[in-house]
């Protein structure tokens, strides 16, 4: 027979909604605001706030042991596993040739990552634990895979909102990078012209490279194997020629199925109570900050180079340190379009851009082995 | 306050062991490269900016590779925008013509190859619903 | 040394066959005929009536544990995670433009689902247990993942049959409910028209649909969270047009490789013994009643709705509010053409074919509220 | 028979509760189509029956959306049929034409967007061995 | 505050490095040398050569639990799903016509294992366990899915070199088949010219075909169930031409996700200590071997079948029974054709080599059998 | 030694499984053969290798059926290779015409089609890095 407490079950879930749920919807509502009408990084905020959502409804089936979404998490975040795939697939369709091409612009990318320890500092003072600290501060590598595979082995609990700031603020890098750009250069830096020289890049130079960067860094920093070793296999199989299949395969169907379920296990974890804290906000205002950091380091570093090369480098690529390629690289081309039609520095921002995307990877690594993390 | 000079001990030893890691880096390209001995070839602007773009343009397509907000298009000078445009275009139908096993590989007109700017608009003025919505 | 044991082994396959798995085998066979020649949904019979066979060869190691047929069945039909990603896919394929545009014929979804409740009794009055005849009666929702889905969690074993129920019966709308509809309506009826009127639906309406129906739903029916979520967030990603690239790979690659698995996981399940009972019997009859059930119920509520706009309802649209989404709606029209070519009922019928899709997965979820499931 | 009673029980309260949520819904809806005002502007059959099977034909993509039995085709009077194929496929080449980057994002000939009658036309006087068997 | 010890951390990896490793970069650069620049099959030696050199990493966290490679390899090589995976693509793109057309070539199948069962004698002599002996051998099926499946069951630490004695070898067909064949075979053998009588095979016939064997060799031979099973599954969806979208994906999207997988997974086991041993290079010797023992032995019958024929069989199409389709029938057909630009073996050659497709399953499930595995 | 012993019984008694299996297997084949009763068409020599080498083609898609590596082709009599280019292109166009559905379901220009021989060539002079390498 049906009784009373049967009927109380078709309640059960009006009656378990909570202020909190509410507000996560509505902050579900706003990261599709986000993602669908201010077009920022769709790719990723739309499946994580779909995930939020779907999270936050009342008794949401999707979070119990074997809900889905929790499939989801153990499949291939617990073990990091998703974030390395995705870097495969930016690895099958990064050319590093411009990089290739100037190699001393490696530099510009350790500068672009000055913000990462600064922000760890600040976190340190506003009261987070070390760990939590670490986690915040890698929003300052301005590259989704690394911020996500970082907090997510030091402070799982902080894996949602440092995700986002990652993402949202990536997409903001055309409306961020172009007034810090600005406030540290004067009008005569921004108007240096670099000269373009174009050297061939032989095949096999092009395919040693991956090999070459991945041994290096794996050796002096093992906990950054599983990062740039991803990075720079789908960088070798593009640059190999020899397995176009699979190449493709990391660069679209395999990117695709991982990014939708990345992002809504990510979204899963942005629940109520966790994610209502003070300590949100301080998150989201310091990673903003980590990336103005990391501009400015990125802009006084190129400075001094020019300095040393007799005024040959032009300080604004130093702003495209920072990663985020290849949009740092092109909102630096524009800032210095805006003063003069005729120059061009895309091809040597997209070189200090290159160097931000491997330093990004080197820096997580490096702090994860300060952390001693799992050392 | 102990925690703030840990803190700043992690900034110097991180800091410097990222510069040591790049400049070795930087070391080891040097010597790779050196095995290639190949002249460098002056370049006009033209081309560079070219290849640069087509760079750029192919790395739109990865995941996280953000797409750059409308106005960046107007606020460059749009007879440069045309230059740039005509010429990666013509640059990129040279590449399309030999090279189609490899340029069909994405979706047509998906933005894994397509400069963003061009994919963009072409997504907007032909994504079904605005053919139908207000 | 090789001895008579080792040769024992040999014949150990022959030795095992049962009069039970040639049956099975038998059933496979038929299966395989009405998926590539009689066409019936090839897409999930084929892998169904192939998985049936594997499983039913003596000694399979594939359904040993760490099988591959186990393997998948533990991948993604213990936690539901198969029929759910093929909900996204189907949601990014469904236009509910016809629904929006005249949303009162979402009450014609309703009614479509009185079949799944009039099959329960009659699965009970058979003897079947009240979960089985719950887990019988949802395949009067003609919807293959709800069945999927809510037999899964409550009658697990009878997984085979149900599935295999509610997609022959989908591929067999447009033979059972032209009878129906014609035995339900008379020719006047059939022959009245409807106009056309097409409002403009705007992007926002169409991106807030999704949105709501989730949060509505999932709110007052949290057993239906996961079906309609997913449902949902396909249709969210297509309405939204910023993730053409996700969208695309749950209608597609994603689609295609879960579909496989899932019919070679579901099909592994139909091993001899538990499958060969009058039972299977019983549940193709009562499946097949559902449907008629359906049928009727939803001509006969469409008969309520003419009477009350005076004359201006075709009571046959009520028969695609069974669900079966765009079939149902393309029998209705093609019945209503045979009586008057100039009749054009397509849009309206696909009105109430939406929302049937959506109304099934609603009857799902109550249907797992009132059953306590997991409650 | 108690089983029974608490059949009937399920029967009026599910079915009840189906149609309250339902009933719910469509007063969502409308409220959030207030906010569209947008006309309800008339249309033709035509209109109406190509738009009608533009969607038909794209939900064909999804998995379990079955393929009419070939009957259907014949059972319709031919002209009609040439009719609607007629409007539709001009409706379609039109799409198509500003649409590439969304259309041929499916296997071309694919039925996941042509209309199932044409496509499933196609699949069979092409699968290959037909072109070989008895 | 950071310590000495913490210090300590910064210098683990590089005082990890051990002369193990160092060789295993080594050889997972050789490698990436074959796989890149002389094209042994990139596909499978690519992936290998990378997760080879990222398992071999000092402290490579990529092999710790929850490591990806760690991750992936119990994800698809512990339940043998992927080779599987692999075999139902194989069966989407094979098309068994010219064995069909020409049934009794099916012998020259059985035939070309003969090289499996010396090889393991051979081994044995050498000291290999049975169990290893078994896997050694199975290198002569020349079949990449069946040497993972079955020496993943028998022996799974010497996976990686068997796996990637299999693939260079098959990549070597072109190499070492001819002067086998030109040894074999005397100049007026190698001029005989086969009739070309076409039969149509009806579109039954080719759907039976897959069932047929599946049911049989099942019935037989449980242990190859797997096997035979997912390979014509493939064939099946391909044949019936009812669900191409399942076939398609299982031929691309599948394979090369499951690809890319695979070959990093099983590089990831061939890490120093293991992998260093003479052993090691005895599996290559004897893999050659197996090779060349196969296209002996299939030669050898062929002329027995040309004798019994009385010369209307070309004994060189025997060396296309070693399977490796359909390279093998390919070298014949060149072999053929460097003596009479006229002769066209191609058609009856690859018939043999289908057959050694199915042989080679079935070398293995006997294998496996005889083994008494998991019997 | 007894495991010599062993491993002379596993050959004796594996090598005859394997025939004995596959005798039945030819029996049964001949029986299912016998169903169709086609007769048995002569073919000419150009029609045998071309069917014969669409098949191989298209079995060249699957994941480790090599690239024969180049010398073959050119180990190969132009001449011939040139009639049989000629014949199977016209062949495959031919093919093509009519199942453009199923043709392009692979990358076009992938190696899933096309002969190895063709693809090869092709994927050499339009991967990328040789636009730019030495
Ligand atoms: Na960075
Ligand atoms: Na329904
Ligand atoms: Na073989």
């Amino acid at each position: 027979m049906i009784d009373h407490e049967t009927i109380g079950l078709l309640l059960k879930g009006v009656n378990n909604v909570t202020w909190q749920s509410l507000v996560m919807l509505g902050v579900s509502f706003v990261l599709m605001y986000l993602a669908i009408v201010k077009d920022y990084e769709p790719l990723l905020l739309l499946p994580i706030a779909a995930g939020c959502m779907l999270a936050n409804l009342p008794l949401s089936p999707l979070i119990a042991d074997d809900g889905m979404l929790k499939v989801l998490y153990n499949m291939g975040i617990t073990n990091e596993m998703f974030p390395l795939l995705i870097f495969v697939g930016i690895g099958a369709l990064t050319d590093f040739g411009p990089l290739l091409e100037n190699p001393r612009l490696v530099l510009l990318g350790a500068a672009g990552q000055f913000g990462i320890f600064m922000t760890l500092i600040l976190a340190l003072i506003l009261g987070f634990t070390p760990n939590e600290a670490a986690s915040i501060g890698i929003i300052g590598a301005i590259d989704g895979p690394t911020s996500i595979y970082v907090s997510g082995i030091l402070a799982p609990h902080l894996l949602g909102p440092i995700t986002v700031a990652a993402y949202s603020y990536m997409s903001l890098v055309p409306i961020i990078l172009p007034p810090v750009i600005k406030l540290m250069t004067t009008k005569k830096e921004r108007a240096i012209r670099m000269p373009y020289s174009q050297r061939k890049i032989s095949r096999r130079t092009r395919i040693l490279f991956p090999i070459v960067v991945t041994v290096m860094v794996g050796t002096l920093v093992p906990f950054a194997t599983p990062l740039i070793g991803m990075l720079m296999l789908g960088n070798l199989m593009k640059e190999s020629g020899a397995v176009e299949r699979l190449t493709k395969a990391s660069a679209a169907e395999i990117a695709n199925t991982v990014t939708l379920f990345l992002g809504l296990a990510i979204g899963s974890t942005m629940v109520g109570a966790d994610f209502l804290k003070q300590d949100t906000l301080f998150i989201m205002v310091l990673g903003l900050l980590a990336f103005a950091l990391d501009g400015c380091a990125g802009v006084l570093f190129a400075k001094v180079l020019n300095w040393l090369s007799g005024g040959k480098v032009n300080p604004m690529i130093g702003a495209a340190g920072i990663s985020a390629f290849p949009m740092a690289a092109r909102v630096v081309q524009r800032v210095a379009q805006e003063e003069d039609f005729e120059n061009f520095l895309l091809m040597h921002a997209m070189g200090a851009n290159a160097a931000g995307q491997v330093a990004s990877v080197v820096a997580g690594g490096v702090l994860l082995a300060l952390m001693g993390a799992g050392g | 306050m102990e925690n703030l000079g840990w803190g700043l001990q992690m900034t110097v030893l991180g800091m410097g062991l990222v510069f040591a890691l790049l400049a070795l880096l930087w070391g080891l390209l040097t010597l790779v490269l050196a095995l290639d001995k190949e002249p460098k070839a002056p370049q006009t602007a033209k081309e560079a900016i070219v290849e640069a773009e087509r760079i750029a343009a192919s790395a739109d397509g990865a995941i996280g590779a953000q797409v750059p907000e409308r106005p960046t298009v107007n606020g460059m000078p749009a007879d440069l925008v045309a230059a740039i445009m005509i010429a990666t275009l013509k640059h990129k139908t040279e590449l399309r013509r030999q090279a189609a096993p490899f340029m069909r590989s994405y979706w047509p007109g998906s933005q894994l190859f397509a400069s963003r700017w061009v994919a963009t608009g072409r997504a907007r003025q032909n994504s079904i619903w605005q053919a139908r919505g207000k």
